[in-house]
């Protein structure tokens, strides 16, 4: 890449560290350049140390990367917390006279600037000038989006944002030129979206038509919940805060009886109250999609960071025997992907699907291809009229070769849709004897053939027959694919393995795999090694090395070179 | 028009004598006074014996999980504000259990009937207190009898401005159907609790406990009068009033949520080509075309 | 065996089969014999059909067979539900005058005696003395054990049982002397105990000194409730029903906080309301133990049949990770075993630890030898004043090898006990820094190690090297010990492996036994042969065959013989 | 005696100006008139800003789950009589996911101090709606407001019956700290409803907007009056009540359980060989020896 800069805005909770940083990114993104952003906050409103990072490039990225370029420091007493992943030289700049400035700890006013613009509270803008010029981009896109932000709060606050950031930019040509920016010039537009997880994740549950949305707040999903909720009178949907994640479920599988398309969203303490609907919905074969966004627990554990602790939580959550469906993304246009196939698949084999996210892909953003919407349908697989018939004939859970039965809605006259938690008959009617409930049974886990024939492969990339071969899921994806990627720049052979589907699992596939390659390592946001453990339970196989971090941050490419090269050494 | 065998279902396997089968009688009668075939009607119902009056009655059924019939019926509702909703619950289903439900119901008031079937005493696990079980009953598993005071549905619905507060009585039928079909008929959340004799596991608040007990509410009671409700819904011991305590004009969950309140949103089918007007939001226009460079 | 007879008392839900199998199952224990019996009984409270089945021999039994010797049918439009099973030639017990009795089917007018008797409520005594008669047993103790069950009930309702049951005697021998009577005479004390297995539960968790216990009514574990209800004035312990199983398992860990040993106990439903303390327990290292018992699901399922469906959900139920200890009896004397070993192991790790057990577990009743008290205690593992200190010093926390910090007790003079469901540090105070998160991850996994030192080896009995080996868990134990009985008789050399601790899992141990047969069966009461996936996962070995029912019913021993059977005629 | 400085802890993490500080401050120091060391307290807390509280005052802690205080403090408080048991909890933590305990709680009555710093929105998961939260309280996830009515958690309390019902404010802390002393002296389930200003998330509910409203019970406005305490309880929007709404004697959970009633049943072990004495009932008695066979 000819461009690979990585700036960090950081600063206290309540400074504004998070607009500005995405402030950055959209002007950059706008401006024809590659991003990926991710964040790090603490669970609290007010003080601490957050930041937010970008990655400018040339070329799409599917990391963060170590080693900071540019550090705009909103705090200067927070900035000992980004030294120690400061690169070589990084350039700083902080609030102050140039006078202070020393070596590349650049000063800019951009409080005083803010004031002589006619608001303390544009300080951040004018910081945004110093750092565009810094980078060496020009002021043109920034302006323009500052017009579009500030616009409903009036002409006075645009025009004053928008001299503040002159000012910043102008001061810091003026007094830093003699220094050689960062170059990220305006590249050819690539019409191409900035987006986060959790955005990505909202809006396939809009593109797949979700009807019904019931949720309660908990990071890292709460973007979902309110990002639907700004869209529930445009797009069409119901959107309710529940008093519990309990009845949030509940909510949802009563909608989805009435034959709206359902989904919630939540975090692990959430979906532990959760289970037993999900158990529910088992049972009365009801369709559901629920978004599990990990954090580190156990219990309330690190509210605002990062951990896939939760892989075999969710592969048997919930009481008795069902089927289901577990998809886990790895960025932003996998996450729409398949949140958008879940819920189709959860329509199709009427049952619960999972979708496995962790804060790290919540939070990251991208610049990513726009999603082809040219062949996405919704597809509901309902009864038709004749499915259904007349003189209350119709039996909600009618015996098939699938253990598919056609589905019904109340209110279809001459039929009643019965749906019941105990064990039950065709027709939904409680039951108590031993043939029914094992015909029962048989039908609700022989879905599970269908799903493993419409089961998503691993995805495989890199070399053939590789000496290393990385496996993961969920949000490292991006990562291993750099990693893996450095290490072959290094002459290795090496190969990625991403599980985008983790139940019903490719075993076969997986096995196939495995055998091919000669080093097998299991790269994993958690402390027990859950996925290598479900590989081996699936293929008998047991991965050779476990690359587990569990101490609340996402993993970086550099890092997993550096440790998959140290198991090499011990065991040479 | 239909007629008591379209509700027609599976046998019972209640009790003999035990209040549910004057409860179930009352509804198939109101459902059929409202004009309602078993097809357009919605019943929902968590776990327990009163929880499994859906299967006694031919109609639409989603019955759920123990305490949990009022967050299912307030989806359903949602969803689908065509259909009458129907929640048929036991004091332990609704008090207990689902709880928070009851509170929160009871302040988005979802245009819901709810019926419970309050017998003081968990039925179907043979005979526990349940949170309107009096001080005085003393089971195996509270040989103290219960360490909490009774609690007051009514009185908390009217409270927290319930729109439609009723109390039945499962020795009175008439006069129970005739409460259900103004509590279906009512818009908001309708509360019956109708006392239903256990007569296997409750032998303090019997058919004779009640006979010498329950009494109408006099001609010209005010329902809308709130004070005098909350009074009269406090009311309990020598004398139990029956019939509609409160009513009130309110607000109805939806009414500001335009989803819900254009109709059934499974009528409106979206498309995924839909949200493509959303995109822009995340390209961000560039201010100019591409820099020399 | 010299005697083994197999009795079943049928009847409606409120005809009191039940009160008529335990009196019965009683009277012959009291006399000697040993007993093994099981329940069958519908969701209801009148009507249906359930039974009461008595196994009866002159040595200890573990198992229920199948082919009944008698049947008291207090309903005898019931019956049709108890042929089925019935024997060859099986004498058949129904009210009714003599004259219309027919072949084997004996008429004894319980009714009518009854009322002779003063009340015909004395129905049942009378039948089982006519049941006694048939069996060729003394009437003495039955009228023991009439005078002492009814005798807070006045002298003339003892009278009258008394009177009843020696008509019902009476009349059996005068019409049906003829007939040879199946042969259960009294023998030689034992001097042991008839223990159901949440009987056995509920003891231990008295002989385990629980101190607090909240649980809310939930079958099969509602017994325990009530037992311990009964028993918390004399043994001095708080019983509480909770308002859900929320609250149940929060009361029990702020009581465990303060020091009392708690205890609860659910069955899957209400286990799903519980896993957001089971992870809480984990996170702030309060000891706590409990009981789950399953039937089949999901949801609802058949509330009062059995099923092991949950193993999976057990063994990673809760979010994050965090060590658990989970032990699965097989029998009473193992559930009383387990469960107090159960409590004092989750005090010496300070993190909760699960009783897996079923319906079936729960119902059987049988003859076993009383716990032997000499060498039990209750080890409570708390700090020491030393270890405490003074000046607010003491954290609760502290980093220490075996993961396992000195606990104190809130209103320690000197010292605050800070426990926290955030990460924290060692103090229990809020953290966020990625150091002390990996820290605390550490201790706390750390306990494993311990935790696998004190654990229970698999139990395996039968013939070294065999040919077959018989694999399960729970409440199959007794009837794969008949079962390897039935097929080691047939010249097999057979051997059973039943494993009571499923977490940590003795994988090396499994994985010699494994290694050391020939053909490998696992037998489970779910569909998808849990337990035989924890197999696979822990020691890569994947047991040949899966015998799986789930259909409510528990196994017979004849029943997995032929299976077995049938499983190396395919193969072979 | 202790003094401020030996309840000094960590350092908290509000945003300035949060209501938070002085109920803090109310806390500690009424903590000292009380004259209770830290190691004699015992505070137990959910999840939110509010349930931080523990964090910020050294003594003994119980900081559990969003919503699970109070069951976490009855238990805690039934083993551990001795321990003074203090809640810090949230509208949201208190009211929301933990509303059936606060129902439950009240009805059962055990001896804790329940302090909610009922900011009417969800702090901690920066400003949606709380249970207490106005209708006109418009948030990125309520962009209608709130669907449900605000409740009325003082007057619940004194319809179920708790023996000591007050409303304090953040914004007059010598009055809070006083309640607080009060409460905690007094015997049963004591709920202190404090209003707590939200800078960040709330700005409808300001001190502003407090300073005009609020204001002390009028001199001889009897709390044991529990149908005018029910009225005052009820009083919002023109004029907000502040002190103690209602008192009532009754009584506690564990005047009726011997383990608790007889004090700390961690003082009071028991061995495995107390239990012998309960086999003999699964002996049964043979009535008569070895029969000839
Ligand atoms: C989560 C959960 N907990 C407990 C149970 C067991 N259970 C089933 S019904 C019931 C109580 C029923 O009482 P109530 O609602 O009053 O109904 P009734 O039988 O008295 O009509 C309980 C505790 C359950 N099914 N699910
Ligand atoms: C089971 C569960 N659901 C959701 C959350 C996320 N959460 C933490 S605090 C909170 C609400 C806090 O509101 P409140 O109790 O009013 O406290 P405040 O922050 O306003 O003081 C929520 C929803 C959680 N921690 N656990
Ligand atoms: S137990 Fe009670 S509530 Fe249940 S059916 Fe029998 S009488 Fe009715
Ligand atoms: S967000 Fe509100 S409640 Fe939370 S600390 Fe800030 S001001 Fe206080
Ligand atoms: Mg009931
Ligand atoms: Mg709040």
């Amino acid at each position: 890449m000819a461009i690979d800069l990585n700036l960090r805005v950081s600063g206290q909770a309540g400074q504004g560290v998070d607009t500005l940083g995405t402030l950055l990114a959209e002007v950059l993104h706008a401006d024809g350049l590659h991003l990926f952003t991710h964040q790090d906050y603490m669970s609290r409103i007010r003080g601490g140390h957050n930041y937010y990072q970008l990655r400018i490039a040339d070329q799409p990225l599917t990391a963060a990367r170590e080693k900071l370029d540019l550090i705009v420091a909103l705090d200067e007493r927070g900035l000992q917390e980004d030294w120690p992943v400061a690169g070589p030289r990084p350039v700083v700049l902080v609030d102050g006279e140039f006078e202070q400035s020393e070596g590349l700890k650049l000063r800019v006013p951009w409080a005083r600037l803010a004031e002589e613009a006619g608001d303390a509270r544009y300080a951040n803008t004018a910081a945004a000038g110093a750092a565009l010029a810094q980078l060496g981009h020009p002021l043109e896109t920034l302006l323009a989006r500052l017009e579009a932000t500030f616009a409903r709060r009036g002409p006075e606050v645009v025009a004053g944002n928008q001299q503040a950031a002159r000012a910043g930019y102008a001061f810091h040509l003026e007094h830093f030129s003699r220094m050689l920016p960062l170059h990220a010039p305006v590249l050819p537009p690539h019409g191409q979206l900035l987006l986060s997880g959790v955005e990505a994740i909202a809006l396939a549950a809009l593109a797949g038509g979700v009807q019904f949305y019931s949720g309660y707040p908990m990071t890292p999903t709460t973007g979902i919940l309110t990002y639907l909720a700004q869209h529930a009178d445009g797009q069409d949907l119901v959107v309710e805060q529940a008093e519990d994640e309990i009845a949030a479920i509940n909510m949802c599988l009563g909608a989805a009886y009435g034959g709206a398309r359902a989904m919630t969203a939540t975090s692990g303490g959430g979906f532990c109250l959760m289970v037993e609907g999900l158990a529910l919905a088992g049972m009365t074969e009801t369709p559901i999609v629920i978004a599990l966004g990990q954090r580190p627990g156990p219990a309330t554990g690190l509210p605002t960071r990062t951990e896939q602790g939760e892989l075999w939580f969710a592969l048997h959550a919930g009481h008795g025997e069902f089927p289901r469906l577990v998809y886990a993304p790895g960025d932003p246009t996998e996450a729409f992907e398949l949140t958008f196939l879940a819920l189709n698949q959860a329509d199709k084999y009427q049952t619960p699907a999972l979708l496995l996210y962790d804060q790290y892909l919540a939070d990251m953003t991208a610049t990513v291809p726009r999603p082809d919407f040219s062949g996405l349908t919704v597809d509901r697989h309902l009864a038709t009229a004749e499915e259904i018939g007349g003189d209350y004939q119709y039996a909600r859970y009618a015996l098939t070769d699938s253990g598919v039965s056609p589905r019904a809605l109340p209110g279809t006259p001459g039929a009643v849709v019965e749906v019941d938690s105990d064990e039950h008959d065709v027709h939904g009617h409680i039951i108590e004897d031993a043939e029914t409930r094992k015909a029962m049974v048989d039908k609700r886990l022989r879905k599970s053939a269908g799903m493993r024939q419409d089961m998503l492969p691993p995805l495989l990339t890199g070399d053939a027959e590789p000496d290393l071969l990385l496996l993961g899921w969920g949000s490292t994806k991006g990562c291993l694919a750099e990693a893996a990627a450095l290490l072959r720049q290094s002459g290795e052979r090496v190969a990625q393995l991403h599980c985008p589907q983790l139940w019903p699992f490719p075993a076969e596939a997986m096995s196939a795999v495995l055998q091919s390659a000669r080093r097998t390592f299991v790269i994993e946001n958690n402390a027990t090694g859950q996925f290598r453990g479900l590989i081996s339970r699936e293929t008998g196989i047991c991965p050779d090395e476990l690359v587990a971090k569990y101490d609340g941050q996402p993993f970086a490419p550099q890092e997993i070179v550096a440790a998959v090269r140290s198991r090499r050494r011990e065991k040479a | 028009m239909s007629i008591l065998k379209d509700y027609q279902s599976q046998a019972t396997t209640w009790c003999p004598h035990c209040g549910n089968f004057n409860i179930l009688q009352a509804m198939k009668t109101a459902l059929i006074e409202l004009g309602l075939e078993p097809w357009q009607v919605c019943l929902v119902s968590g776990i327990g014996q009163a929880a499994k009056l859906p299967h006694y009655l031919k109609c639409n059924y989603f019955n759920g999980l123990h305490g949990r019939a009022l967050p299912a019926a307030t989806g359903l509702k949602a969803a689908r504000p065509d259909l009458p909703v129907i929640v048929t619950t036991g004091d332990g289903d609704c008090y207990g259990e689902g709880g928070n439900h009851f509170l929160h119901a009871l302040r988005r008031n979802p245009d819901i009937t709810v019926i419970v079937h309050d017998n003081q005493v968990y039925g179907l696990t043979k005979g526990q207190a349940s949170p309107t079980s009096p001080r005085e009953l003393v089971t195996r598993t509270q040989p103290h009898g219960p360490q909490s005071e009774p609690f007051a549905p009514l009185a908390l619905a009217v409270l927290l401005h319930a729109p439609f507060v009723a109390r039945g009585y499962a020795g009175d039928l008439p006069h129970l159907k005739d409460l259900i079909v103004q509590a279906v008929s009512h818009r908001g959340l309708a509360l019956v609790d109708v006392l239903q004799p256990c007569v296997t596991f409750n032998h303090l608040n019997t058919y004779e406990w009640y006979a010498e007990r329950v009494y109408p509410l006099e001609e010209g009671y005010d329902p809308t009068d709130r004070a005098a409700a909350l009074e009269r819904a406090q009311e309990w011991g020598e004398r139990i009033p029956l019939g509609v305590l409160y009513r009130e004009e309110r607000s109805v969950f939806g009414d500001d949520l335009p989803a819900i309140s254009r109709g059934p949103v499974t009528e409106r089918p979206r498309t995924p080509q839909q949200v493509e007007s959303l995109l822009a939001e995340f390209e961000f226009a560039a201010a100019h075309g591409v820099a020399p460079s």
